[in-house]
């Protein structure tokens, strides 16, 4: 099999709350809970779960935008997380993120040739007609016109700022990107040109994606693999036909159920899960589904269950699955 | 909420203590010697040595600093140089003097520009909000001395409405129980008189109510403004509520938030602007004692009532936090 | 018609703003039957909200203002009613929820404050009795500890419990006409299923007609009994769910669906409608989907279509359902 | 695609078209730029001098000779006024000029860094903000002796926390956007992180609390002024040209009534500047 | 003339809680009047600008306080009404030894002091001991007390070389003897001084240090309660020794700092009497139907001081020149609308000695100019004027004298950088002679010349009042002379001489005396303001 160029092994990461008179840590919010994964070259994976589920501060972690509690992130073999400020600057030329909103991720005071080009400064292009011979490819690559390159942020439509946040991704030709909903926040006729753009420029330049989304369809859609989160955990994680034609993690299944299709034809059986999801600060013991399984078992509330492999490369935490392996 | 309190009060030392270093620091690099104030023009060098010496001004800077912590965690506030007499309990009735009139200005800086606020924003645009606003900038763009001498010169030489200095009828004065003279008045059931005092309170509190007014009136017309556009309103209106009880509910509480905090910082800036107010209208209170004891080089008083002010603006701001977060019950403790 | 609830007319809400008139609203009709759950449509911008606000003069005024059109509710002229009126209207005869739970409940009160608020604007009852109300709506919509939920918070109940509260407080006075813009929106998928599951119990029960705004066709396909496809502040089309869904008309529309991956089936590349959504203006001539539309041709850039009659209440506004073009539309759905 | 008819704005521009639009925000910059114009020409406008002292006349009212009236030294007022513009200006410059640059140098020291760099320095402004603010600065002037410098000083010291905690606040919640992590996702460096990013995008209250100081900083000197604790005479300062004429309120009102409104349409005028400044930069206005 | 029973009329302590002040709380209700309900009749409110420091008269030179304390206690002797002519007061008669060594005086008798307590010899000697010596157990200087008016009057303290009181000597509890070691020629005088009133021995020994809040005397008025920066308030005090008096029931000393406000306040009938009217005012209140002007005669004088130890003042030509370039009698009229005289001498006139042949520098521009060139100074010299910060009667307005002063030196040539200093610093540097020109004056307390002359310009007094550094042998030698003489004729022969020469050596610009104006109701009779500034009220009435 093919090295990985990412490994995610044991990644936690828990916010501190404090509280009390002194103000000292009191309890923690485990954004991210043990959670490991692969991301084989070339492959886009993606990764859904409900909102507060720790995707984006998996996204972020292994880029070490927020330094992870505890883990291993291998990026082509080197463990990141060990790595001094230096030697993670250069590495951020290889691995790149999109984030969800379009508005917040560029700065608003710089033009969009200031904003794509200024990667390129840092990262050592120092020549001024060099990079802005670069920032039209780059907007053209996008689908932006070269004379946009002049505009500011607020001067454009949502999707065409994603277009600028991508062609910021891009700009140093990196190996990884860790899209964090990119398209979320976009009109639905605008999202399938950007779903479609990601696509595109994935076979051009032989990106790999991690591709965060809590739309199941979308995800469905782009990936090769998806994982499913919950409360910090990675529940399932598969091949996506496997997972979206037969889950195996109760949750999954609820999830896929509760999908609402714009196909009057289609009749499902839903799951309709009862309560809200738990507070990350406070999860349940055990299986942290369990308060809300149709399935649940007596065991599910002590012990947590393992992530392993149920059938060839289909990962579930789940104990219904215990012994099948 | 104790926890909350306790906290708060906690990361109070340290600002106590940096304030306690300040103001003795800078009573002592003020220039001039007190000694030399106390014996005057006609005093000889060496009753200036010997005063030195009982005052204790010649021990080392820290040993100084050192005895007033020691003194000020007993409650000492020193005795002042000029009357001879324990600060902490001279200092009282001036304490109580700039109570009542602050009390006064903030209410009715509260009352009109609270009010003012509200309507503003309720009539957006319209000629009152207009004159409102003008006025607001206007008042907040004016010297409080200066007002305070328009007043007097207009009010009470030209016009003879209202009395032009002091707390009360000089010719007759309250025999002081708290030295609040207003509660002081209701206490003695004597209502001619609290009629007359709080008429000597008019024109200094507008004089030191106007700027924390304008500013009042106009935070809480953008908050209104802000509050009247968020979605909760939205909902209210949806339910079939009445104008008024959009803004006098569910807007206000609201909207009062921010102003809130306006209002503790602001009661504040009145004790640091009744220095102004309290020599232009004979008032006897704190602000004048600190000034006098500038001019006199009364180290003890000057340090402890600056100590004093600064730990009494501290206090509401505290209390004003506590009451934010009693208004908003999204803050945790 | 006898059961027709609510009928808009050519309802045109404009915004006076400094960027000029906005047009948010332009000539929107369409009707809710009794007990019928009817959808709206369309992207961000394309005027669903504002049509929702404007049913209930809830317009934020100025720069909003209805400059024509009718709104009849139960054959009253809503757009003519005094605000008087008005208030007895909302909340008790048409209530409204919003999309935004996290926002939509007064902060500084407690659940039960702003739920008895609600009762007692339109029935006199005592504050007792109202406080029971409220329990009792707060057990309807499935909200557990209930008695204690009214002592609570907003900010203490989850996005999804605020959402029922919201439901239960617009249910409490008993509409006619439950309005839900984007109810769900923000909420995730397994909460929505529980309110898209507790909205058709109620209409099913309580024979409430409900118009529900949202731009997920997921949703319509869902709970829906019609639909209403808006852009760029004008109806496109209308017709039943399955209709809309399975043999939409407008370009516009088909687009809109092609576009969407799917959950289900093989997925290809998907579809792409070129360009950004058209934001409304004023004086815009032509056609407002003609810049993006693949089919457009010289006459949709100077004229707006208006809506064709398509036969059994279909609507759709654009000129390939003239006679002449109308193979060409075909051609296109059949490309599908 | 619509976006295109639109040439490239810059956010500046953008505010400048804003404020253009904002009338109150003109009728400021009027009375600010009258006043500038003012203090500059000052010598054209008058043909005495504002230490010229003219016993006989002490204490006249307005009139063709002496357009505002005499003060009780028999000195023009309206030359004293006109002078005292170039004071008032002056004062309010440098004072915030003061504030802001040690202001924002701790604040962005302490936003940026955090831990104990950030606990020091909040302290310091916890502390400094406790003492109400006037009382400070009499404090300070009381040190340093009163003259106009140590009040310019004493009101530079106490906007310094202002200022800080300004930008402090601006820094940390920068330091959560997105573009700031996008930034940071990028490979830059701290010092381009804070210079090109936080600090451009922390100017916008910075400039519209520095206009507002501009007229507290004047309020606050008149206010030590009148005191005696600022400038000293002859030097035609406001408040200290009110501080003179206060026993003669009675026998010459003008004497009082001229340096107040004085005092009072300069910082209306910057109020109205910072107050058009404030809508015209905040982003809430924009999209 | 008055009866001795000591006890206070038992109905007037009643309600003394009402009243009390802080310090007054241990029970002591002698003294401590009902509520005011005593509105109108009888009741007078007279205001000044600032409070009183201590209502102990002995330790402190503050005016404000005498103003008060002159009305709760008294001494052995006091002045006319209108001048420094000395009268009896607590002594009916005295006696001086020839050789001007030793002073008898016989006390009045039955006279009691509020607390009820007897006045007797006992309690004269108890009084001057503690100030004369800072070991006495009513001393309390550990608590910051010091009785410098006694220290400069008497030549010092207790062990000190320069102190005078040799002993004190009761002879009985009527009669009391003061034996000096050197005969002071203004002993007597010093006495009348409102500062050396008798304190009642008992209230030293119950208040201690707190006996500045807590006057008690054998005055005309006794006190009340004490407000501080806001009202004193004092109460007919029944037993009066002098049968008749007072005739006010109640006197209120009210603090009201603005100038203006003080007048709105005397205009609107709030109070009837007020301190430190604006010159510039005065004109008006003349005209007023309902208020009256008075002036306090001239006990004063400003002054332009030259260091004359410095360069180039310590040329006489420069000094000479600068008095001739000053335009006093402009002064005179802006800043005191003409309530005040020139001045010629640092002696006002009317003092023991004056010397009126002294002839004045007149405002000469030219003289000075020419003077100026004589001195090597044709092109003219920079030099630094210093000037006080604060306002007393003998200078209202400093600063803008300093202004005027700055404007008359520059039409000679001189150009004077103003320096202004704090007030303590100001007194501080001036002694320690770090300035050139500055601005001070001096009033006079006990009417002699001595206190003037010798004070500033007696070469001793270089680093303590003699802030112009002028040391003149000769000069010295007449004050000295003049000091220890008990023939009044004599002593004025002297200081007559000494003005002589002094004007000639010009060691500092005399600009002014001034006559300070008051104001009243016209209700107020019988208030005569006294050249030292504090008066008694005891004959004061108030007439509709
Ligand atoms: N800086 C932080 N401090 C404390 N808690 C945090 C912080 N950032 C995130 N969290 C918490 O960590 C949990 C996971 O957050 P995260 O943003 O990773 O979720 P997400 O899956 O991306 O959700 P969404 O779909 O809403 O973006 C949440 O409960 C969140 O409240
Ligand atoms: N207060 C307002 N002032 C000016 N224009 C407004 C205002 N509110 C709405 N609009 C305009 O009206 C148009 C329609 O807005 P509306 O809120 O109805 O859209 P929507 O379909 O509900 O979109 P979304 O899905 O984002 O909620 C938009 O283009 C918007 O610009
Ligand atoms: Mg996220
Ligand atoms: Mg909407």
């Amino acid at each position: 099999m093919q090295q990985p160029i990412l490994e995610v092994n044991g990644l936690k990461k828990y916010f501190p709350i404090h509280g009390g008179v002194l103000g000292k840590k009191v309890g923690e919010v485990k954004a991210v809970d043990d959670v490991s994964f692969q991301v084989r070259p070339g492959e886009i994976l993606g990764i859904v779960g409900e909102s507060g589920c720790g995707k984006s501060t998996t996204g972020k972690s292994i880029l070490r935008l927020i330094e992870p509690s505890e883990g291993e992130v291998k990026f082509e073999g080197q463990d990141i997380t060990t790595f001094g400020s230096e030697e993670m600057r250069k590495l951020r030329k290889d691995m790149q993120i999109i984030f969800q909103d379009p508005y917040a991720s560029l700065n608003p005071r710089h033009t969009v040739e200031k904003i794509i080009g200024e990667p390129l400064l840092v990262h050592g292009m120092k020549s001024k007609s060099e990079r802005k011979k670069r920032v039209q490819e780059l907007l053209e690559v996008v689908g932006l016109s070269a004379y946009h390159a002049s505009r500011y942020p607020h001067q454009f439509s949502g999707g065409q700022r994603q277009r600028i946040g991508i062609a910021r991704a891009l700009a140093n030709n990196p190996k990884l990107i860790i899209c964090d909903e990119p398209v979320s926040a976009l009109d639905v006729s605008v999202q399938s040109q950007i779903l479609n753009l990601m696509e595109e420029l994935r076979d051009e330049f032989n990106l790999t994606y991690i591709f965060i989304a809590h739309d199941l369809s979308v995800v469905k859609h782009i990936s090769d693999r998806v994982g499913v989160m919950y409360l910090g955990r990675m529940v399932e994680l598969t091949d996506k036909e496997k997972l979206y034609e037969e889950p195996k993690h109760p949750y999954t299944q609820a999830l896929l159920s509760a999908v609402p299709e714009p196909d009057p034809d289609i009749v499902k059986e839903r799951i309709i899960l009862e309560g809200d999801v738990p507070s990350p600060a406070n999860p349940p013991a055990g299986c942290a589904f369990h308060t809300r399984c149709p399935f649940a078992m007596d065991i599910c509330s002590q012990i947590r269950p393992e992530f392993q492999p149920v059938d060839n490369q289909h990962f579930v935490a789940c104990h219904l699955y215990d012994g099948r392996q | 909420m104790v926890t909350y309190i306790i906290r708060r009060l906690l990361m109070l030392i340290p600002v106590l203590i940096g304030m306690t270093l300040i103001t003795f620091s800078i009573v002592h690099l003020i220039p001039g010697n007190p000694a030399q104030v106390i014996l005057g023009e006609t005093a000889t060098g060496e009753a200036i040595a010997n005063l030195e010496e009982t005052m204790g001004l010649n021990e080392p800077y820290f040993v100084q600093y050192w005895n007033y912590l020691l003194d000020l965690l007993q409650g000492d506030l020193g005795t002042s140089l000029r009357s001879k007499a324990e600060i902490s309990s001279e200092i009282l009735p001036y304490i109580a003097a700039t109570f009542e009139l602050t009390f006064f200005a903030m209410l009715f800086a509260i009352i009109v520009g609270v009010n003012a606020g509200i309507i503003s924003a309720w009539k957006q645009n319209s000629w009152f909000d207009f004159l409102a606003m003008l006025f607001a900038l206007v008042g907040v763009s004016m010297p409080v001395f200066w007002l305070a001498l328009m007043e007097q010169w207009i009010f009470a030489q030209e016009l003879g409405w209202l009395p032009a200095y002091g707390r009360q009828d000089s010719r007759d004065p309250i025999a002081a129980i708290t030295h609040l003279y207003v509660l002081d008045s209701l206490i003695h059931l004597d209502f001619a008189r609290a009629f007359t005092i709080l008429k000597h309170l008019i024109l200094p509190s507008i004089a030191l109510g106007t700027i924390p007014m304008a500013i009042i009136a106009r935070m809480t017309r953008s908050s209104m403004l802000e509050v009247m556009k968020s979605d909760y309103i939205r909902t209210v209106r949806a339910k079939g509520s009445g104008q008024f009880l959009v803004i006098y509910k569910h807007a206000l509480k609201n909207a009062m938030i921010p102003v809130v905090t306006v209002i503790g910082l602001q009661t504040g800036v009145l004790l640091g602007g009744a220095i102004l107010t309290e020599t232009i209208f004979s008032w006897p209170g704190v602000g004048r004692y600190v000034y006098e004891a500038i001019n006199y080089r009364d180290y003890p008083v000057i340090q402890s009532g600056i100590l004093v002010i600064a730990f009494i603006f501290v206090m509401i701001n505290l209390f004003v936090d506590i009451l934010y977060k009693k208004l908003d019950p999204r803050i945790k403790y | 018609m006898e059961d027709v609830i609510l009928e808009l007319s050519g309802l045109s809400t404009h915004f006076f703003t400094d960027q000029g008139e906005i047009p948010a609203v332009d000539k929107v009709s369409f009707r809710v039957h009794k007990g019928e759950v009817v959808g709206v449509v369309g992207e961000s911008g394309s005027g669903k909200s504002v049509t929702s606000l404007s049913i209930l003069q809830l317009i934020p005024s100025p720069p909003g203002k209805i400059v024509s059109g009718s709104i009849r509710y139960k054959g009253e002229d809503l757009a003519k009613a005094t605000e008087k009126r008005m208030k007895r209207i909302r909340g008790n005869e048409i209530s409204m929820i919003f999309q935004e739970p996290m926002t939509s409940l007064n902060p500084v009160f407690t659940i039960g404050n702003q739920m008895r608020e609600a009762i007692r604007i339109h029935q006199k009852i005592s504050k007792k009795a109202a406080t029971e109300k409220a329990i009792q709506m707060l057990k309807l919509v499935g909200i557990p500890r209930a008695e204690d939920i009214v002592n609570e918070y907003p900010h203490q109940l989850s996005g999804g419990m605020r959402q029922r509260v919201m439901i239960a407080m617009a249910m409490s006075s008993d509409p006619s006409l439950l309005i839900a813009d984007e109810p769900t929106t923000a909420l995730d998928v397994t909460i929505q299923a529980q309110i898209l599951d507790l909205m058709k119990k109620i209409n099913k029960e309580e024979h409430t007609s409900i118009l529900l705004i949202t731009h997920d066709l997921g949703v319509v396909a869902d709970i829906c009994d019609r639909v209403v496809v808006m852009y760029a502040g004008q109806v496109v089309e209308k017709g039943t769910t399955r209709e809309i869904l399975k043999d939409p008309q407008h370009p516009y529309t088909q687009g809109l669906i092609r576009s969407l991956p799917k959950l289900h089936g093989r997925e290809e590349k998907l579809y792409s409608i070129p360009g950004t959504v058209a934001r409304p203006k004023k004086d815009r001539v032509g056609c407002r989907f003609a810049p993006r539309c693949e089919f457009a041709f010289e006459r949709c850039f100077k004229e707006n279509p208006e809506l064709y009659q398509l036969g059994d209440g279909r609507e759709s506004r654009c000129f390939l359902h003239t006679e002449k073009k109308g193979e060409r539309l075909e051609d296109a759905t059949t490309n599908t | 695609m619509e976006a295109d008819e639109i040439e490239a704005i810059s956010p500046w521009k953008d505010t400048f078209r804003q404020l253009r639009k904002n009338r109150f925000a003109i009728i400021g910059f009027t009375i600010i730029i009258f006043f500038i114009l003012v203090a500059i020409f000052a010598p054209l406008f008058t043909s005495y001098t504002y230490h010229q002292q003219d016993l006989v006349n002490r204490l006249q009212p307005p009139s063709a000779e002496f357009w505002l009236g005499t003060d009780h030294l028999g000195r023009d007022i309206f030359t004293r006024l006109v002078y005292g513009a170039r004071v008032s200006l002056m004062v309010g410059f440098i004072a915030v000029t003061g504030a802001l640059v040690f202001g924002t140098l701790l604040g962005v020291t302490a936003g940026y860094f955090g831990r104990w760099v950030d606990m020091i320095i909040s302290r310091i402004f916890d502390i400094l903000l406790a003492f109400p603010s006037i009382l400070l600065a009499i404090a300070i002037v009381a040190i340093l002796g009163p003259s106009l410098e140590n009040a310019l000083l004493a009101i530079a010291i106490i906007n310094i926390p202002i200022f800080g905690r300004l930008v402090r606040s601006r820094v940390i919640s920068l330091r959560e956007e997105e573009y700031i992590m996008a930034a940071k996702a990028q490979g830059m460096k701290n010092g381009r992180i804070i210079f090109q990013h936080i600090l451009p995008n922390s100017i916008a209250p910075i400039i519209v609390q520095s206009t507002l100081g501009f007229g507290t900083a004047i309020l606050e000197a008149a206010a030590l002024g009148f005191l005696g604790l600022g400038a000293q005479p002859p030097t035609p300062e406001w408040g200290q040209m009110l501080a003179d004429s206060r026993d003669f309120i009675q026998l010459a009102p003008w004497t009082v009534i001229v340096p107040g409104v004085a005092i009072m349409l300069v910082v209306l005028g910057f109020n109205l500047i910072g107050d058009g400044l404030r809508d015209a930069l905040d982003p809430k206005m924009k999209n | 003339a008055c009866s001795g029973d000591g006890g206070a009329n038992p109905d007037e302590s009643s309600d003394d809680a009402a009243a009390e002040t802080d310090e007054t709380a241990d029970g002591e209700s002698e003294g401590e009047a009902e509520e005011a309900s005593a509105s109108g009749d009888g009741v007078l409110v007279f205001a000044r600008g600032g409070d009183s420091e201590s209502l102990d008269p002995g330790s402190t030179t503050d005016g404000e306080s005498s103003r008060v304390t002159q009305q709760v206690l008294e001494g052995l002797l006091t002045f006319e009404t209108d001048s420094f002519e000395l009268k009896p007061a607590l002594a009916h008669d005295w006696e001086v030894s020839e050789d001007g060594l030793k002073y008898t005086f016989y006390l009045e008798e039955g006279v009691t002091f509020h607390d009820g307590t007897p006045f007797n010899a006992e309690a004269v000697k108890v009084n001057f001991e503690r100030w004369a010596d800072p070991e006495h157990e009513y001393a309390f200087a550990d608590e910051g007390y010091v009785y410098s008016m006694y220290g400069t009057m008497f030549g010092g303290y207790k062990g000190e070389e320069g102190h005078v009181i040799e002993e004190i000597n009761v002879v009985n509890d009527y009669e009391i003897e003061f034996v000096l070691n050197q005969p002071l020629g203004f002993f007597l005088q010093n006495l009348g001084m409102s500062y050396f009133a008798i304190t009642s021995p008992a209230a030293l020994e119950e208040y201690g240090p707190e006996i500045n809040e807590n006057p008690v005397g054998t005055g005309p008025f006794k006190f009340v309660s004490w407000t501080k920066d806001d009202s004193i308030i004092l109460d007919k005090f029944e037993d009066y020794r002098v049968e008749g008096l007072p005739k006010l029931d109640r006197v209120i000393f009210e603090v009201i700092p603005d100038n203006a406000a003080r007048l709105i306040a005397l205009r609107s009938g709030e109070i009837d009497i007020m301190d430190g009217l604006n010159p510039d005012d005065a004109a008006g209140v003349e005209a007023e139907d309902g208020l009256e002007l008075l002036t306090r005669s001239e006990n004063n004088f400003g002054y332009v001081g030259f260091n004359t130890q410095k360069e180039p003042l310590d040329k006489v030509e420069v000094r000479q020149a600068i008095n001739y370039a000053i335009d006093k009698q402009a002064i005179a009229d802006a800043l005191y609308a003409g309530y005040a005289t020139t001045a010629k001498n640092p002696l006002p006139p009317g003092y023991l000695g004056y010397n009126d042949d002294v002839e004045a520098y007149g405002y000469d521009p030219d003289k000075a100019r020419e003077l100026l060139a004589e001195a090597g100074f044709e092109d003219g010299l920079d030099i630094e004027l210093w000037t006080m910060p604060v306002a007393r009667p003998y200078m209202p307005d400093p600063e803008t004298v300093s202004q005027i002063v700055q404007n008359n030196l520059e039409d000679v040539g001189i150009n004077a950088t103003i320096v202004r200093e704090e007030w303590a610093p100001y007194l501080e540097k001036t002694l320690q002679g770090e300035h050139q020109l500055f601005i001070l004056g001096w009033s006079g307390t006990n009417g002699d010349p001595d206190y003037f002359l010798s004070s500033l310009l007696h070469g001793s007094n270089v680093g303590s009042s003699n802030r112009t550094f002028y040391v003149n042998e000769e000069v010295d030698e007449l004050l000295d002379g003049a000091k220890r003489a008990i023939d009044q004729d004599e002593r004025a022969e002297l200081y007559a001489k000494a003005q002589e020469l002094i004007s000639q050596d010009s060691p500092m610009v005399t600009l002014v005396h001034s006559t300070p104006v008051m104001a009243t109701t016209s209700k107020v009779k019988n208030y005569v303001p006294h050249p030292s500034t504090s008066e008694s009220l005891a004959e004061v009435e108030l007439v509709e």
